[in-house]
């Protein structure tokens, strides 16, 4: 299941779905949230741009892949957009499986692929200003190990 | 066409999107960004090191020579940063 | 932070205490329940028996071990022993970080380590019968990939 | 020597523990195993294929070889299924 939204999310909520089924043996999360970043340039907000159907699309189509790649019994990916707070939660993504494997694992994968796949843009407040977060090399080539 | 703009792209042409009418002989996205450079000062800064931007169309990510047709729905935004 | 108990735990609470420092970026968890395994041989419970003070000491060593290998803010180990129902969580894990590779591959080495270092032994009241569960030799493996 | 079982080596031995005082000749764990089997025919049986049992000493796991001490708590139990 995908949801894009405002609001925050509750883990145990989700969690308490993904427990549902009875030959589920491992859950995994994944929960992103806004820094602060304090040792650097403080950041004092993060507003998340995205564009709502393309948005929807891939989250879609990334749960799709994991659910082919993983014998998943159940997964959610919930991804928040406007304005943030440090310490806020931004995406949370969630497995659950037979064997413990294919739920850490396809977690790992969801938010590999979010990072440079999923249409959302960060703008952020900083002590020296406001900027727009720069794509991660890294994340690129993190997700391309996953072909 | 409906060409929507996302990021700091979004922000130097200063429309989160635009209607234009497409010239048939406008048919991929390369040929389309060099006529919305003629568009104005703004179009022109925003777009003007196309290795920064992607495009989309029909909401899929796409290289520069995609064909493209006057009811496809196009987005120009820098490399996302979700999660 | 350490605990072996009997009493469920509520992934909440200890979400809540993992995020409390704002240069968290990313927290793992990791949740293990009892399968009813419905397919095969029906699970009634599991009993889980441990050696008290060794089952400290390897959990305090295996933390200890996850924060030399990784950038971590915090890191929570909960395990529960006595006598567990299908659906009942027996086990979490959850790593905290700035940057969330740290999260994530330090909570998969906690629970790959806990699986073969950690003093549990699991007797299951199956539907054919009692059975203490055998050792998984994926799971040695798993470990060892570690080193 | 406080000698403590675990799992079904328990459920075999009878036992969740026993005190046993160390003649100093048995001064490894591979010889404590030898004198645990003369005791009864429950130790004989659950130690009878000394592959399947792991053992700790002062709670580390060890092997057969290792030196052991009247002051050592050791603990005798099946490869761990923790998790």
């Amino acid at each position: 299941m995908i949801k894009v939204q405002k609001e925050d999310f509750d883990v145990n909520k989700e969690l308490k779905k993904l427990s549902e089924n009875k030959n589920v043996g491992g859950i995994s999360f994944f929960i992103g949230l806004v820094r602060e970043d304090l040792s650097k340039d403080k950041c004092h907000s993060m507003t998340l741009q995205h564009y709502p159907e393309m948005t929807e699309k891939m989250l879609d189509k990334i749960e799709i892949e994991a659910n082919k790649r993983w014998n998943l019994i159940g997964s959610i990916i919930i991804h928040r957009y406007g304005k943030l707070y440090p310490g806020d939660q931004i995406v949370l993504v969630g497995t659950s499986s037979e064997h413990r494997k294919d739920a850490i694992n396809s977690c790992e994968f969801l938010i590999d692929w979010l990072k440079t796949k999923a249409p959302f843009w960060k703008l952020e407040e900083r002590e020296s200003g406001k900027k727009w977060v720069e794509e991660n090399f890294k994340d690129s080539e993190t997700v391309k190990n996953w072909k | 066409m409906n060409i929507k703009y996302f990021s700091w792209v979004r922000d130097q042409i200063g429309l989160d999107e635009e209607q234009i009418e497409l010239d048939p002989k406008v048919n991929s996205v390369e040929k389309l960004v060099s006529h919305l450079i003629k568009n104005s000062e703004d179009h022109s800064k925003a777009l003007a090191d196309i290795s920064l931007i992607r495009c989309a169309v029909n909401m899929e990510v796409v290289n520069l020579n995609h064909k493209i047709k006057n009811e496809d729905e196009i987005a120009f935004f820098p490399p996302m940063t979700g999660g």
